[in-house]
């Protein structure tokens, strides 16, 4: 049993409320135990920080301020929203880097009687905490209704993997952590290049030309490869691709209708949840014609063409040769 | 006396092959750190006797700066892991007598780090700054007037404890 | 001790020191506050270095009796052997000079000219009483074997041992692949004048290979060195190449035979097969094929044979077995190469990911008319011709998260890609580049060729190449994303084929290798050099010099400069037949020491013994380096170093904190 | 090991440069911008690049030459999606959308961020921050509805029929904002940080 302090984030509670029920459900069959902050506030997403410097950095600090005071010192703050993640992040990491500005943030935090030591939590994504921390091997054992023949795209989106401070989980560019997840609980995992672009974050408020540019780039890249279902880590990535899938097909004359779920959503139908308890069905475009495709059995494995007499050899992946240095 | 002003004296013991060429370079590259650090070559980190710290604190040093290759690194093999030893032995013995082992300090320089060397020399004089001048009852209580302390006192100062740490 | 008579020399260096420490203020002070420590003359001169500078600290050895001499000029790095040889044609012992720096310790690192100045006094103070102590010493004579080792077989080392082995002394090279070659014998044309690699390089091979002078050690690798200059003491492994090479005739009936075939990721860069017995290439030298055990079918399941039984000659040997070579050589040289930067590092160019992205390692081997594809400019799928590449400049250099330096020839090897896929396909060619650069002979001169051939010339940093297509002339190409910094504008390029100019790394092992040789690494990982503008090709290390790209990235006429400039200095060492040794070495005094046998464990070079018979530990002159370490252990005393023995470093400790002076000395 | 020399300013007779400010208004000690060698790796890297009136290397060369009024004009900030695909591929290690944000806080506290054709994000961050500063959380609907009715009436009423009504429908809007129990901590917390140094200036 692994226990963390959970920042929810304000998605969470209204909007991303399936990401949440999921992820609790997902959690207690993984024996994990998230303790909520309580008290905790919005984390100022990307916008306090565009108007003020010290307050938006206050802000988080509050947060980070009471996950190490409500006894959690040396536990990890896991939280699920991208956006949540990468603010707490970095805040303890400019902290940890600024004197001075760790000096002003906990002089604003004294005034509510808080004090924050940059470096006492550890911050880290559900998507880490799920395939480091619990691992691939444990995961596999709670599948109980592997999603076979299930053709998932990965959408890993922007804040989990970039910006690299002392090194990410995973590839700032192709990342495949969330891949290796997928294909733990027997779904088919399509070919997505455009994994961790961005999904337009807020300018589907500020202009939404560039923001359903962005979005039609995903969906259509998603689709190109045959995906049956988005599995987004993210509420804002969630909500761009699922609510504004319309608005893309208006103004793209295409007609794109693939669900976006939660990777919790889908790791929850494996581990036997049913559709209801998962929040299937609160998704805008309705996932569950494409949840009918999941199979009894594994699907054939495509044989691969045999190569041609003629074709060169393909340099080895990167992460097979990592895996061999870790065997010398 | 007022910390603002005071200047602290810091000996340096470099080696030969990378950190006096270390300090070489930060000067070939124009690099600025503080006037009080003064520097002692010798061939290898290796070569430092625990005596010469404790003369040098003895003579009116308020810091010493011990240099040498990285580890591995090292012109004679791993010369420098024994200067480490007796680096950490010195802190302890040091502090036995008083003086703040953040006064002797291990640096590893390679003859490519010029710009390192001269960081950890400024970092150390605002340490050395912070800290204020060096006061050593013990000694002057030893050598009775003399603030100078003879390597043969020193020898009886040093103790078994640095003998270990010397092998 | 009777009093020395001791001179105090302060240089300006022109305005080098002069200019922040007060030099006429300092040679007053030392005049007379170290007068009572023997100082008798002061003077400080504009350039003591010159020969006027130096006629001057003669004349005062001779009319003013000196027996010590302090100079405060440079780093004693750069100018003691200058002043100890001025010392000695005066008649006096040169180890009886002592240089303190005050340039790069002093005037160089610090702004304010009063604490420079006060600094300087400590620092001469320091040498006056070090000086006293010194003691006048005889240089060791070591005698220069005439032999030489280099290592590795590229065209840096082939060129050095060529050098050397014409002037009629003899060479071992060593090599870690089967054949001697290096990356140019992958190459196809070489830029700026586009002659054929294998056309200039494989004469060279073939007569390392035939050199009276030369044994050819292939296959092999350095595993120890011990001794120091003109005495070292190499151990080779010579790798199992179950082949015996008296008897193979170099028919390659065996490679034809074998069944296995393996990607060769050395000499085909991954892009070409080899068998498990192979040579790297037909003109490989030696001509002799070794059999990869690691991927042989017989090694694996003891059956196949394919290979003796098909061999004439009986060349095959199972049973071979590693050989351990003892070298005794007087100087080595390295020429140790570099790697190249693993382009799958770079996630966003999709190397590794998208068939068409290549290399540019793969791309020579493309080129190359005995290469994989017998030189058709193809896609991956082995067929298809492009008809459009890109090119793209500066993958893996100038980029703090890999590698912080220019790699030197990649803008120039772009160029010459981006000719020969225009020459040989016709297709529309973009070349990405941050800067151009183009600096040597003829270089830029083949840029405006190549200009008015029709090349696309883009000024940016490919920010990424996607198979994510968002228009239908997008679908199934390589789109390269770029902001064109021409126009200031984002521009996506579709294109077929993707070439990375990937940068020049130091070897993986260069860390292990310079250690093992007893010299350093840069920050960046290059060996480093003596002098980076005056003695490129000598290492801190006498009778260790290096050349080619293990010092940093080059061309290939650098490179061959670099080996005959290497070989140069050997030639030199061994035409003077013996050479002068710094005589810094540690020696017991028999009867300080009692026999507690501490520092016997603790020389690296295992120069010190106990001697049984009178129980005292007796070192061995010619082992010690003098490092010290054992004179600071010995808890008797009984051991000193000379040159920095307790006395000579206390007394400067002493001087340094200026307790020396009668009166403190206001600054 | 890092070994690189920081940026320290040189000895200078003239007053603080724009560069100079912009850095010193940027969190970490050395956001790198001194560094930029003009590579475009951030033009060519962004999302809404093509939208933007100035890429991202233009506007760090257009810092440099001290075009103030032309730099806090610009939409290019605004446009910044904080995507970091700059950042993490900036060979010079640039702070690029740390940079962006402070060139965010000196447009609005300068009044320039209503100049550019982006005018309405300093809004919709106001907005939000509003609902943040009085409840502690974010509230999704009130936001949407109140920034859409000062900017965009016709959106308004499309949110309150098509996407948001369905959002609403799937019960994935609240109607009322959630408060923190302790906002009066908060509130203390965000006063004394606003009294602090609200407008930047981490490293002065």
């Amino acid at each position: 049993m692994q226990t963390y302090s959970y920042y929810p984030g304000c998605a969470l509670e209204r909007n991303a409320a399936v990401y949440h029920d999921s992820l609790m459900a997902v959690a207690e069959s993984l024996d994990l135990t998230f303790t909520e902050v309580a008290d905790w506030n919005c984390c100022g997403a990307t916008e306090y920080i565009t108007i003020d410097l010290i307050p938006a950095y206050a802000l988080v600090g509050r947060n980070l301020a009471l996950a190490a005071e409500q006894n959690c010192n040396g536990r990890s703050l896991v939280a699920p929203c991208s956006a949540c993640f990468l603010n707490l992040k970095k805040a303890d990491h400019y902290l940890a880097q600024s004197p001075e500005l760790n000096r002003k943030v906990n002089q604003a935090l004294a005034a509510g009687g808080l004090h924050y030591e940059p470096g006492s939590v550890h911050v880290k994504h559900l998507l880490e905490i799920i395939t480091e921390d619990v691992g691939f091997e444990k995961v596999a054992r709670a599948v109980k209704r592997p999603l076979f023949g299930l053709k998932i795209a990965p959408y890993y989106g922007c804040l989990i993997v970039r910006p690299v401070f002392d090194g990410t989980f995973d590839d700032a560019e192709q990342p495949t952590s969330m891949d290796t997840l997928m294909r733990t609980i027997g779904a088919e995992v399509v070919d997505f290049p455009a994994k961790a672009q961005c999904c337009g974050g807020h300018m589907t408020q500020i202009s939404e030309a560039v923001a359903l540019h962005l979005i039609h780039q995903l969906l259509k890249n998603a689709v190109d490869h045959g995906a049956d279902v988005i599995a987004a880590i993210c509420p804002m990535c969630q909500l761009n691709l699922d609510a504004y899938q319309d608005a893309v097909n208006k103004h793209y004359g295409t007609n794109f209708h693939i669900p976006i779920l939660y990777f919790t959503q889908l790791l929850g139908l494996a581990f036997g949840f049913g559709e209801a308890t998962m929040g299937i069905g609160q998704e805008l475009v309705d996932a569950r014609p494409a949840l009918a495709n999941i199979q009894v059995k594994p699907l054939k494995p495509v044989k691969r063409k045999r190569p041609s007499k003629t074709e060169l050899p393909m340099p080895p992946k990167l992460q097979e040769v990592r895996s061999c240095l870790k065997n010398e | 006396m007022n910390n603002e002003q005071f200047e602290p004296v810091i000996i340096g013991f470099t080696c030969n092959w990378c950190s006096y060429r270390a300090a070489d370079l930060a000067g070939t590259a124009r690099v600025k750190y503080p006037p009080n650090v003064r520097l002692i070559r010798l061939m290898c980190s290796g070569r430092i006797d625990p005596t010469f710290v404790l003369q040098a604190f003895a003579g009116g040093a308020d810091g010493v700066l011990i240099t040498g290759c990285h580890p591995g690194e090292c012109h004679y093999l791993e010369q420098n892991l024994k200067a480490l030893r007796r680096t950490m032995l010195l802190q302890r013995t040091v502090a036995q007598f008083g003086i703040e082992p953040e006064r002797v300090r291990l640096v590893w320089a390679s003859a490519a780090e010029g710009v390192y060397l001269a960081n950890a020399i400024t970092e150390m004089v605002e340490e050395i700054r912070a800290l204020g001048p060096l006061n050593w009852p013990q000694v002057a209580a030893l050598n009775g007037k003399s603030h100078v302390l003879t390597p043969a006192i020193a020898s009886v100062v040093v103790s078994e404890e640095l003998v270990e740490a010397a092998i | 001790m009777p009093q020395e008579r001791i001179g105090v020399y302060v240089c300006h260096c022109g305005s080098n020191i002069a200019g922040t420490v007060d030099v006429e203020e300092l040679t007053a002070w030392a005049g007379e506050a170290l007068r009572h420590r023997g100082v008798v003359v002061a003077r400080d001169y504009k350039f003591m270095c010159s020969s006027l500078g130096q006629d001057l600290i003669a004349k005062d050895i001779k009319e003013d009796a000196l027996t010590r001499v302090v100079v405060a000029a440079c780093s004693p790095h750069l100018h003691e052997a200058t002043f100890r040889k001025a010392c000695a044609d005066a008649g006096m012992n040169p180890y009886l000079c002592e240089l303190v720096s005050i340039r790069e310790q002093v005037s160089w690192v610090h702004t304010d000219k009063a604490a420079a100045t006060a600094k300087a006094k400590a620092v001469i103070s320091g040498g006056v009483e070090r000086v006293i102590h010194h003691a006048p010493l005889e240089p060791m004579s070591v005698p220069i074997n005439p032999a030489t080792l280099v290592v590795g077989g590229g065209i840096a080392g082939i060129q050095a041992a060529m050098e050397i082995a014409d002037s009629g002394f003899h060479v071992y090279l060593v090599e870690r692949e089967p054949s001697i070659g290096g990356h140019m014998a992958q190459f196809d044309k070489t830029f700026p004048t586009l002659d054929c690699a294998a056309c200039i390089l494989t004469p060279k091979m073939v007569s390392i290979g035939s050199h009276p002078h030369i044994t050819l050690l292939t296959y092999s690798e350095v595993e120890q060195v011990d001794g120091y200059v003109g005495n070292f003491n190499v151990t080779v492994r010579k790798k199992a190449s179950y082949v015996n090479s008296d008897l193979c005739t170099g028919c390659s009936v065996c490679e034809e035979k074998c069944p296995k075939s393996v990607i060769d990721p050395v000499f085909e860069a991954g892009l070409g097969y080899r068998k498990a017995i192979y040579r790297s290439f037909p003109q490989a030298v030696p001509k002799f094929p070794v059999i990869d055990a690691d991927n042989c079918i017989y090694f694996d399941t003891g059956k196949c044979k394919a290979c003796e039984i098909h061999c004439e000659a009986g060349a095959i040997d199972f049973e071979q077995e590693d050989q351990i070579l003892e070298l005794n050589v007087g100087n080595i040289i390295l020429a140790t190469g570099y790697d190249l930067f693993d382009a799958r590092r770079e996630t966003q160019y999709g190397y590794g990911r998208l068939a068409n992205v290549f290399t540019s390692l793969e791309f020579e081997r493309l080129t190359n008319a005995a290469g994989p594809t017998n030189g058709n400019i193809v896609l991956r799928d082995g067929e298809t011709t492009p008809k459009s590449v890109g090119i793209i400049h500066c993958v893996g250099s100038r980029d703090r998260k890999f590698n912080n330096y220019c790699s030197v020839i990649c803008c120039m090897q772009s160029l010459k890609f981006a000719h020969l896929v225009k020459e040989r396909t016709g297709a529309e060619v973009f070349n990405f580049y941050i800067d151009m650069r183009t600096a040597y002979k003829e270089y830029d001169e083949f840029y405006q060729r190549v200009l008015s051939e029709g090349v696309h010339f883009i000024r940016g940093r490919v920010a990424e190449v996607t198979d994510v297509s968002n228009t239908p002339e997008e679908e199934d190409k390589l789109v390269i994303q770029i902001e064109d910094t021409r126009i200031g504008r984002q521009r996506r390029i579709p294109v077929d084929m993707v070439i990375l100019s990937a940068a020049l790394e130091p070897r993986h092992d260069s860390d292990e290798v310079a250690h093992q040789f007893g010299i350093s690494c840069s920050v960046n990982g290059w060996f480093i050099e003596k002098h980076p503008k005056l003695d490129p090709v000598a290492t801190m290390t006498e009778g260790i010099y290096i050349a080619g790209c293990a010092q940093g990235p080059k061309d290939i006429p650098s490179t061959v400069t670099q080996g005959a400039a290497a070989a140069a200095r050997v030639l030199g060492r061994i035409q003077q037949k013996e050479m002068a040794l710094e005589p810094i070495r540690a020696e017991v005094t028999e009867a300080l020491c009692s026999g507690c046998r501490i520092c016997n464990n603790l020389c690296p070079y295992t120069a010190i013994v106990f001697d049984e018979a009178k129980e005292v530990s007796v070192i061995n002159a010619a082992l010690c380096q003098g490092c010290g370490t054992c004179v600071a252990a010995c808890p008797s005393n009984a051991i000193s170093g000379t040159q920095f023995s307790n006395e000579q470093v206390m007394a400067q400790l002493h001087g340094l904190l200026m307790l020396n002076i009668m009166e403190p000395v206001v600054s | 090991m890092d070994t690189s020399v920081k940026y320290v300013r040189g000895p200078t007779t003239h007053d603080r440069t724009f560069l100079e400010e912009v850095i010193a208004q940027t969190p970490v000690d050395d956001p790198r911008l001194a560094y930029c060698v003009q590579c475009g790796t951030c033009g060519g890297s962004c999302p809404s690049g093509a939208d933007m009136d100035y890429s991202p290397r233009e506007l760090f060369a257009m810092i440099d030459a001290n075009m103030r009024e032309e730099v806090l004009s610009s939409n290019t900030p605004w446009y910044c999606v904080s995507c970091y695909y700059c950042m993490v591929r900036c060979p010079q290690d640039v702070h690029i959308t740390d940079v962006m944000y402070t060139l965010k806080r000196m447009a609005v506290r300068e009044g320039f961020s209503h100049e550019s054709n982006a005018k309405d994000a300093p809004d919709f961050s106001e907005t939000f921050i509003d609902f943040v500063e009085n409840y502690g959380r974010s509230f999704e609907l009130g936001l949407a509805t109140l920034y859409h009715l000062r900017h965009h009436p016709l959106n308004a009423v499309r949110m309150a029929t098509g996407m948001g009504f369905d959002l609403f429908r799937k019960g994935r809007m609240n109607l009322l904002p959630t408060r923190i129990e302790n906002i009066d901590q908060l509130k203390a917390i965000l006063a004394e940080a606003k009294a602090i140094g609200g407008n930047g200036d981490a490293n002065l």
